[in-house]
């Protein structure tokens, strides 16, 4: 990030700490979106109050699912990011 | 959702005591909102002909609560197997800023 | 929460304060989701520029009924929460 | 939204005022952002055959914000309502860490 | 502001400083929201990984229209709570 | 998105310069959350047949990305576009407390 280079060490602490916040903050909201998503789409009913098998196999695969196209998405991103990086456009690299 | 903060570190500081409690109640405040939004959607349709809560929608409202908890207990269960299968690193998922 | 025994008494005050600003930031969410949401589901009837007494009536009971909703929901989710606390499961009991 | 922000407490603090203004600004600046959010899904079309506004747009828009004003101060008419009704509490809705 | 009034100096700089930080974080999600918005509803072949002109022009036109609706938004926005403050209502008047 | 932070200002202090940094990772960091969420919403249908990604959704989701990061440039340059017809003022947009 451009402008990273600039901060010295302790700035870069204090940035780190804040980063670490942040990546706990971000972690909780993916896991509650993913449980969101995975329950809309698998549970629709409420005649009972257990989870019926066929729903609780749908939300396994949901988030199976959620996880693996997280990860892929997250490789391409970065590749993305840094081919933009070298050209020198938006994004801003290293 | 203990799981979450398991910290290795011997002495943690006032702050981060503080922080660590505070993330674990927007854990869980962070979940009621979700419940909130999710089972008013699955449950109250948007049409209002009366203020009250009828009979189908309370009954509704309570199992979805039921069925919400269930699914956060099996997917909480998931990624901790999986953060386990990666052999104890930090339960990271999808995140872009690995340390 | 099984974190916030291990606080000291200045710590709880800090605590306390952040959570008193999390809870008036929390109110003002529900209460602009509380809008959007009965202002979506009745309103639709752009020829004018006030009110319907139709559309005025919908959204009185709608929000009469979210807050009878979330009331019921709150009630459900500590009876939950506590339920888990107690089988020493997920959640985290005080 | 002044309703929201009585204060029974003697002498606020430096931090308690700039937290209380803060907090105002971001009423607001919440209210205006779902504004946008809720009167553009009324009012345009996701079709984009031109880029400006048309008159039918610029005029439903217009009268969107009038009535989620009148909506604004419907709902907090209400809310403050209950609020009164049980007896001047703070105002907590469906709070889970009421105080 | 209602409560505006009674800060000192120093305090309405400190403000100030937060509401800097502020305006960046809603330029941000005003920035992302719009590009999800405008890609939601223009772009849905995924036969090829470049964007088709058609596509492209979508976008575009996208952008022009929400740019202009949040510009008027903003304004009558602007009246109507200064109406509402002059009126002494909801809203809070400087 | 370096155009976003270009200050005018000479010396800029700790805080600043930390909150700088702090912004443009977190500009990154939303953009890559809303590229999940919209890209999933694009590719992966609503069934959860099997677990694994198949062919198709996985071929989806790479030419998602590659069509996103296309439409954030194209999103900024106009931005930057409008900014610079307004003659060099701050990116406001339809900010409300433009100072």
């Amino acid at each position: 990030m451009s402008q990273m280079d600039a901060l010295n060490r302790q700035e870069q602490m204090e940035l780190q700490g804040r980063m670490e916040r942040k990546q706990m903050k971000d972690f909780m909201n993916m896991y509650s979106n993913l449980v969101q998503r995975c329950f809309t789409d698998c549970v629709s009913d409420f005649t009972s109050k257990s989870l019926q098998s066929k729903e609780e196999g749908c939300v396994m695969r949901c988030v199976d699912k959620f996880l693996k196209s997280s990860e892929r998405l997250g490789e391409r991103f970065q590749e993305q990011n840094a081919a933009m990086a070298q050209q020198g456009g938006m994004g801003g690299g290293r | 959702m203990s799981f979450l903060f398991n910290s290795n570190r011997p002495q943690p500081s006032s702050q981060e005591k503080i922080a660590a409690a505070e993330a674990e109640i927007e854990m869980v405040s962070n979940m009621f909102n979700q419940l909130v939004d999710t089972c008013t959607k699955k449950c109250i349709p948007p049409t209002y002909r009366e203020g009250d809560l009828n009979k189908g929608e309370s009954v509704c409202l309570d199992r979805c609560v039921s069925k919400f908890f269930e699914v956060n207990v099996k997917v909480s269960e998931k990624m901790q197997g999986e953060a386990a299968a990666k052999q104890g690193g930090a339960v990271g998922g999808g995140g872009m800023f690995g340390s």
